[in-house]
């Protein structure tokens, strides 16, 4: 526990009066330590980032509760003068999307649906093809992978036709498993990646342990690995699910007109050509939809565990 | 007899096979199927639908007498430089500083990381906005009384791929963040006890000792930010749709042209198939090298 | 009996093209269809899709296109169920304005259905600005309409609301094209690719005169939407904007009544041309005896002069009839109307006449002709070689 | 040179109080050995006074300043890792002179300690090699490079040998000795290895459960252990223990149970015994003499081959009793042996607080 | 029950050749102790064993079954980890059951072994602990703990016992004898603790850069080494050695240098003596004696004191002599020592190849 803040003890401390006459550092508890300079240069750099990233989110919010009129005055940075939630309620239930007017809401459950199997299964085979690459000696694997990463530089639109062509072969296109099978084979390369490269960095020795104790492939994985690969999985759901859910292109050719993902009103929401467009309610619809990867990224914080594979091994 | 079959090496199993078909199936069928798929397709004269003729490389030749073909290329290759280095830069110290035990991590978690999560569609218009001159930021200066400001490289043809960069950063840091902090987070407690004690300040542990740990974190940050480059399109759609003129055209977004707007699937393929192959040129001697060492290691 | 399902494919997604999809949407279910809504934004997109679906084997009944030459490889594949029967019933050879015609009618057999007419070249302008200009009158040719942005410029607005956008570009040098290099030479260069015409010092001209329209853009035109540019015009900052008939939407969504607050003129003169654009409804390969008549039933429906009239009074075109009487059209479209009855005046959309890769490599052309430094006997030459190749 | 000093010092770790009120005064210049069961707190000691834990109560000096709050790098300590914690991507010449390249000492002079260190170490041919790809023994002595190229004023050792084979161990065990002369630095060594404790220690405390039971000099230690606990974690094979009670009969003073009576009158009582105090007889092994004229018996029941001696282990009415025989043959097992105590080297203690008598 | 048999075993680590043509013939139910310096190849071995290394050349064969290519799991060995490897993620219980819930053991019975090891190790209080909340010795007892719950036909312990003090190692160490005569498994063990060595094997390896230099029970390693690296290497104190000439007259054999003359005719020579020939002549310190009417005198450098004994180091003409004195008090540094060699117990090595005369 590097450096933790030792709570406990600094309150005791605190309590009994007990400071000691000289310390070259005080006991470092939240607030004494907040207003070291080091600690200032570090929330001075963290504010700074956090402005320049917000920056954007500013203008969005702000015009997603500008009338239009306002925004047509071009007055990107200025605070709305009369602001109003309409363009949020609207983005959520009213706007058109096509013959239909009911906002973004029409999709959400579609989303869901694709969502969740898509990000498990996509996670779950990077998982398990990033540990049977960097543990287990498989022939040609390493070919394998290779062709699978070069097969990440090509445009996914390229490969819409083949695709559409196989799926339709078997049986899967314009189906709910279909589309999840297309986000997996999409998510693979980076997800196979990511894992693979997390489990080179981990000692080989609790493999070795866990292989003399007679652990098979599955067992291995499931009980030895996936527990230590807290951290990654996190990155690897921020990661789908912020792919899956704003996906637009593959839930709308593969999913087929029963299950289209949420993104796809949001699309015929923000992006026409020739009719006109309602900048709050875009901004509002955009804003919206991006509210569930944004819950996980708020929530993940907790799994990104520290030192792991601490303890683990000498070295 | 097991000596003969199992030579290879000694952690192997049928399980390990069968965990790795879906991949080899994938693999087989979707990728090196549909790299051959385009390959073929760009020897033919297709246009909204493949074709089965063959026109040998009239479709490359005609790629690479394209201007704009060209200009995306050279885009592509500074956008990516600049991209890559700013995204693993502003990343990793993101993650650095956000691993100093700050209040309020998962708000500034969140606030480095929403970027991701919205659309570029959007988010990208309202970049165009803000670095719009008449609208954004160079507009609020001069506003300020700074009239001297200026900030209009969206609308200067030598400039405007910088404000892709900027806007990609953007987008992509928070990612990179997380990626890295996952990796930061993994380090045994005692490398950095052992660092203390040495008396290395913090930024050096973390530049001389964490970041060569950070190492296979890194590289997939870095394959990462690379597919995101070739495939980059959202966001010069967004905010500039290639111009002014063609100065931030990009190869991707060539691609989707020729392959919807323009229906001409023969160069699309052609132009894929160039783009594969050069970060084929780039990227392979790299892993190579890197499978050797690792071999090497390891033998 | 079971309602006639259709599925359609289209992109009319916003406020204001939801409620003219409607009008074919209802007038399709009163007639005993069941109308499935399939709106996918984006032309290329939704295009995309259909071609994906009719890949699939899932493919809708009915998908939106461009009334151009970009449903032709389908029909070649023998994608397309052709509506001829609808045709003859509804006389459509005799109603329907000749290039709509030749765009939909491939080797004898008519493979869309035509549910208006764009016109991509408007000329808006705003009142408040040319008052403020003291520009009294419209202008009546290309120098007048050169001085009239002059002026406004004097008057510290910006004379031309434009969006630097490749496309935005290529309409407005169409435009143009038409008035200043007039009907001839536009045909002989877009229809029949006649490279001598290009070479031509008239065409020269317009290139030198599309240039001129530079010095009437602001800073901030690079990458704007056009809607952005026509807010300029609306909020009076700008004076002119030339853009399709759809940006009478923006207009309405302001309150701005046309011929009031702003005004529109399609060309200068009483015998400048009027572009012909416009949507159409293919009709996917079915042998399903259900989805043919479905087929049938909606191409006589959104073919159906009522319902003509209805969706383009709210999508801001006009009928792709011209047996319609409209009154109840807005004056632009009024005017509009008016105009192509005359077949003199008739003039296809550069889309219709040249296919989609060769359009857009005159887009780039075009784009870098705007935006470089470049001389016009350059472009010309560019222009010339991607009309070629 | 530098003194530590620790005062009431407690130690809480994962919710468990590991340390608990413990004080311990080491000089300037001191050897100080600590002693004491597998997770006693040893480690923890140090890390603490590394600077690595944060202290719930107490106070650390180190060089008569008060250090309980200041930075490790402030501290002018060097700490081997029981664990090693060498740094994964560095190999082993980096490793060792990490530290001293951030202090900015003069490369020369880097270049001269590593050198030496590597020397002692015989790491000479390994300086290029990566941590994961040397043998456990070879990562330890990296870990103790890295420690001692430090040339601070106080070296912590947490358990610095145990990993290397009897010869190099004797052989480091003296360069260390001859380190600390030379250096005149502080040094608290923890070991497990009771021949290192001996022969490296000016003093040595015995912690048991974050408390030192004792803390004096080895020979102090070993003769008279303060309690039955030091008594019986010292030594190996460990004391002989009999239980039983005092008789006092006037000057003399007996011990006794069942099957043994001695004469305990020479033993120096710390305060006067009392007669029926219910105490513990110990006797280490090497006090233990196998002779034919022995007044007690046992059944041989197991021989430890030692090489340059055998270990007798004699059962004696259920308890066995270790015996140490520095002659060349040991009798065959299961054989009977008689056996004396030399009863100039008993120890007593009390058999309820375990202290001694 | 299983036998270990490894002929010709050779294997390249990182372009090292670690072992090299090394055979080992471990008979079924023997416990073998593995001995050498830090660095020659014992871990690597271990693990070439277990199934974790790839073998370049050679083959082993367990149980009488070729295993050179079996999978670890199949070749009914369990392994306790120089470096631990204890699972992070899990606590002391799953770390320990782990292996017996993929065999599928049924649950009572894990529960019943864990209790059992955790009984044995002392680490009850602890089962509920992750690994990183553990002590350097809580942590190797749990690794030790992992390995013997599995109950193998063949266990390898890679220095199982070095994180531990010297009680709970000599308690360990004969609760791992009993297991080893309960269970009836073959046990290779690591350690460089020789009176481990001596108390547990049957039989011991001294192997040295990959290469096994003798394999003998402890006493006779330890009595006859094959060469004068094992001779070295064995014991603490080392072996005093000193270098001279044989000098052949008839039927007697003289050792002789400057400083000493010896009449080894007793000494049972492999091959005949042959006259000049250089050689080392060693003697262990016990069999040194200081006694007042030695022939030979040190000066008295260093005295350590060793609980039960002290050894004595004496400077003879520019050489260290280690001497072993059982007696009580030793005489002051400084002083002249007399001492005199045990004749009877003399090694003699060949100064060239080193090896046993
Ligand atoms: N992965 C590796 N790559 C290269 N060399 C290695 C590797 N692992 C071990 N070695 C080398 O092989 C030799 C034998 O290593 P091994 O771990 O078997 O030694 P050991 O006898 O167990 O030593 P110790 O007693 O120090 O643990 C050492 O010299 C070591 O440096
Ligand atoms: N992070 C922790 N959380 C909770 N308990 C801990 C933690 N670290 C150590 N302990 C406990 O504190 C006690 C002391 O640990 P310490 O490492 O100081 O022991 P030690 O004396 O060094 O033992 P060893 O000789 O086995 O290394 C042990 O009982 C251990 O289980
Ligand atoms: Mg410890
Ligand atoms: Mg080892």
């Amino acid at each position: 526990m590097r450096g933790a803040g030792g709570a406990p003890g600094e309150a005791a401390l605190a309590q009994s009066g007990k400071q000691p006459p000289s310390p070259a550092r005080p006991p470092r508890s939240g607030w004494a330590r907040a207003f070291t300079p080091a600690r200032l240069g570090v929330y001075g750099f963290l504010m700074m980032a956090a402005l320049f990233f917000l920056l954007p989110l500013y203008v969005m919010v702000a015009t997603s509760v500008k009338p239009m009129e306002e925004i047509r005055l071009g007055a990107l940075f200025a605070l709305p003068v009369a602001p109003t939630f309409e363009p949020w309620r609207a983005a959520w239930q009213s706007a058109c999307t096509g013959l239909e007017c009911s906002g973004i809401q029409g999709g959400f459950w579609n989303s869901v649906r694709i969502v969740v199997p898509s990000a498990v299964l996509s996670i779950l085979v990077g998982a398990v093809n990033g540990y049977a690459l960097s543990f287990w000696r498989i022939r040609g694997a390493s070919v394998l992978f290779g062709v699978l990463m070069a097969g990440a530089f090509i445009p996914a639109q390229v490969m819409l036709y083949p695709m559409v062509r196989m799926l339709a072969a078997a049986d899967l296109f314009g189906t709910l498993p279909g589309v999840v099978l297309v986000h997996t084979v999409f998510g693979m390369p980076v997800m196979t990646l990511l894992f693979r490269n997390y489990y080179a960095a981990l000692p080989q020795e609790l493999f070795k342990a866990a292989r003399i104790d007679g652990g098979g492939f599955w067992r291995i994985f499931f009980e030895l690995m996936l527990p230590m690969s807290v951290p990654v999985v996190v990155v690897a759901l921020i990661m789908q699910v912020t792919g899956i859910w704003n996906d637009f292109l593959l839930g709308l050719v593969f999913a087929g007109t029963e299950n289209l993902p949420m993104t796809v009103q949001l699309n015929n929401i923000i992006n026409t050509t020739t009719g006109e467009r309602l900048y709050n309610v875009n901004m509002a619809a955009t804003i919206l939809t991006s509210l569930v990867p944004l819950t996980l990224y708020f929530v993940s914080g907790r799994w990104f565990v520290r030192g792991i594979a601490s303890g683990a091994v000498k070295g | 007899m097991a000596s003969m079959i199992r030579r290879s090496g000694a952690a192997t199993s049928v399980a390990a096979y069968a965990a790795l078909a879906p991949m080899a199936v994938t693999v087989l069928l979707c990728y090196l199927g549909t790299m051959v798929w385009t390959a073929r397709v760009s020897t033919t004269s297709a246009r909204t639908f493949p074709a089965d003729d063959f026109v040998g490389l009239a479709q490359y030749v005609k790629l690479f007498d394209n201007d704009r073909w060209l200009v995306s290329l050279h885009n592509i290759g500074i956008y990516g430089g600049l991209f890559i280095a700013a995204s693993l830069v502003a990343g990793f110290l993101l993650a650095v500083f956000i691993d100093q035990k700050v209040m309020a991590e998962g708000v500034l978690r969140t606030v480095f990381l929403y970027p991701y999560a919205m659309s570029f569609v959007a988010t990208g218009l309202v970049w165009q906005w803000m670095l719009n001159p008449e609208l954004g930021l160079q507009a609020v200066l001069q506003q300020w009384g700074f009239s001297g400001a200026r900030f209009d490289w969206i609308v200067d043809q030598d400039m405007v791929i910088y404000t892709v960069v900027i806007a990609t950063v953007w987008q992509a840091a928070g990612l990179v963040m997380a990626l890295l902090l996952s990796g930061l987070r993994g380090i045994d407690e005692e490398i950095w006890k052992a660092a203390r004690i040495d008396g290395i300040p913090r930024w050096r542990v973390y530049v001389s000792i964490v970041l060569p740990m950070l190492g296979p974190s890194l590289s997939t940050a870095f394959v990462l930010l690379f597919v995101m480059v070739v495939k980059l399109f959202d966001a010069v759609v967004a905010m500039t749709q290639g111009g002014p003129g063609t100065a931030s055209e990009v190869p991707a977004k060539f691609i989707m042209d020729y392959l919807f707007g323009r229906a001409n699937l023969g160069l699309a393929s052609a132009a894929s198939i160039v783009l594969l192959l050069t970060v084929l040129a780039i990227v392979a001697p790299v892993y190579y090298a890197k499978n050797r060492a690792g071999r090497r290691m390891e033998a | 009996q079971q309602p006639l399902k259709a599925n359609v494919i289209h992109w009319w997604t916003s406020g204001g093209e939801s409620a003219a999809v409607r009008q074919f949407a209802d007038a399709y279910n009163k007639a005993g269809g069941l109308w499935v809504d399939n709106a996918i934004a984006g032309a290329d997109q939704a295009r995309a899709t259909t071609i994906n679906r009719i890949v699939g084997g899932t493919a809708p009944v009915a998908a939106q296109f461009n009334t151009s030459k970009q449903f032709r490889d389908i029909v070649e594949q023998g994608m397309l169920n052709n509506v001829d029967d609808v045709a003859a019933q509804g006389k459509w050879d005799q109603v329907l304005p000749q290039p709509i015609l030749d765009a939909i009618r491939i080797n004898g057999h008519y493979y869309a259905a035509p549910v208006n007419i764009h016109m991509p070249g408007w000329f808006f302008y705003s009142k408040p600005a040319f008052k403020k200009a003291g520009i009294a009158a419209e202008p009546q040719n290309w120098e007048e309409f050169i001085a009239a942005l002059g002026k406004l410029k004097s008057a510290g607005l910006v004379p031309l609301a434009f969006g630097g956008q490749v496309w935005q570009e290529k309409i407005t040098f169409d435009a143009v094209f038409a008035v200043v290099g007039g009907r001839d030479l536009y045909l002989k260069v877009y229809r029949d690719h006649d490279q001598a015409a290009i070479k031509s010092d008239a065409f020269k001209q317009v290139l030198v005169q599309f240039k001129r329209l530079r010095g009437f853009v602001d800073a901030g035109s690079p990458g704007r939407n056009w809607n952005d540019a026509t807010a300029m015009v609306v909020s009076g900052k700008a004076g002119v904007q030339i853009m399709g008939d759809w940006a009478k939407g923006e207009f309405a969504a302001a309150n701005l009544v046309a011929g009031k607050d702003y005004g529109c003129f399609p060309g200068f003169g009483p015998k400048s041309p009027y572009m012909v654009a416009g949507d159409a409804f293919v009709f996917p390969k079915s042998n399903k005896a259900d989805v043919v008549k479905a087929q049938k039933l909606l191409a006589s429906v959104v073919t159906a002069p009522a319902s003509q009239v209805a969706f383009s009074a709210r999508k801001g075109s006009i009928p792709a009839r011209l047996d319609i009487d409209g009154a109840g059209l807005d004056q632009c479209a009024q005017l509009g109307l008016s105009i192509i009855k005359d077949k003199s005046r008739q003039l296809p959309n550069p889309e219709m006449l040249v296919p989609p890769d060769q359009n857009g490599a005159l887009q780039d052309v075009l784009t870098n002709f705007w935006n470089r430094n470049q001389a016009a006997e350059d472009a010309q030459k560019a222009f010339a070689a991607a009309l070629k190749g | 040179m530098a003194n530590v000093a620790i005062r009431n010092l407690q130690i809480t770790l994962g919710g468990n109080r590991v340390i608990d009120q413990l004080n311990l005064d080491v000089q300037a210049g001191e050897f100080v050995v600590l002693l004491g069961p597998s997770g006693c707190g040893k480690s923890t000691l140090l890390h603490t006074i590394a600077g690595l834990n944060d202290v719930s109560d107490g106070s650390i000096e180190i060089g008569g300043r008060d250090m309980t709050w200041a930075d490790p790098k402030d501290r002018g300590i060097s700490l081997v890792f029981q664990s090693y914690a060498l740094y994964p991507t560095m190999d082993v010449e980096k490793n060792m002179s990490f530290g001293l390249r951030i202090n900015g000492t003069p490369k020369a002079e880097i270049a001269r300690r590593v050198q030496r260190a590597a020397d002692m170490l015989h790491l000479q041919p390994l300086l290029k090699r990566k941590p994961a790809n040397l043998s456990g023994g070879q990562r330890q002595r990296v870990a103790i490079g890295r420690a001692i190229v430090r040339e601070a004023d106080v070296f912590l050792f947490d358990e610095p040998l145990s990993n290397l084979d009897a010869k190099l161990r004797t052989e480091l065990r003296r360069e260390l000795k001859q380190l600390h002369r030379q250096l005149g630095a502080t040094m608290i060594y923890v070991t497990h290895d009771q021949v290192e404790a001996m022969t490296l220690a000016g003093r040595m405390a015995v912690m048991r459960g974050g408390v030192i039971q004792q803390y004096d000099t080895p020979a102090n230690v070993y003769h008279t252990p303060a309690n039955l606990f030091v008594a019986t974690f010292l030594g190996s094979p460990g004391m002989n223990l009999f239980r039983g009670r005092l008789a006092v009969h006037g000057a003399s003073v007996m011990f006794a149970n069942e099957h043994m009576q001695f004469d305990v009158s020479a033993y120096p009582f710390a305060d006067a015994p009392v007669s029926g105090q219910a105490c513990v007889l110990g006797v280490r092994p090497e006090d233990v003499s196998a002779i034919n004229d022995g007044a007690l018996a046992g059944r041989l029941t197991l021989v430890e081959e030692m090489g340059n001696h055998h270990v007798l282990w004699l059962d004696f009415h259920g308890s066995q009793v270790a015996c140490i025989l520095n002659g060349q043959d040991a009798p065959a097992a299961e054989a009977t042996v008689a056996f004396r105590l030399n009863t100039e080297r008993l120890h007593l203690f009390d058999e309820a607080s375990e202290q001694r008598l």
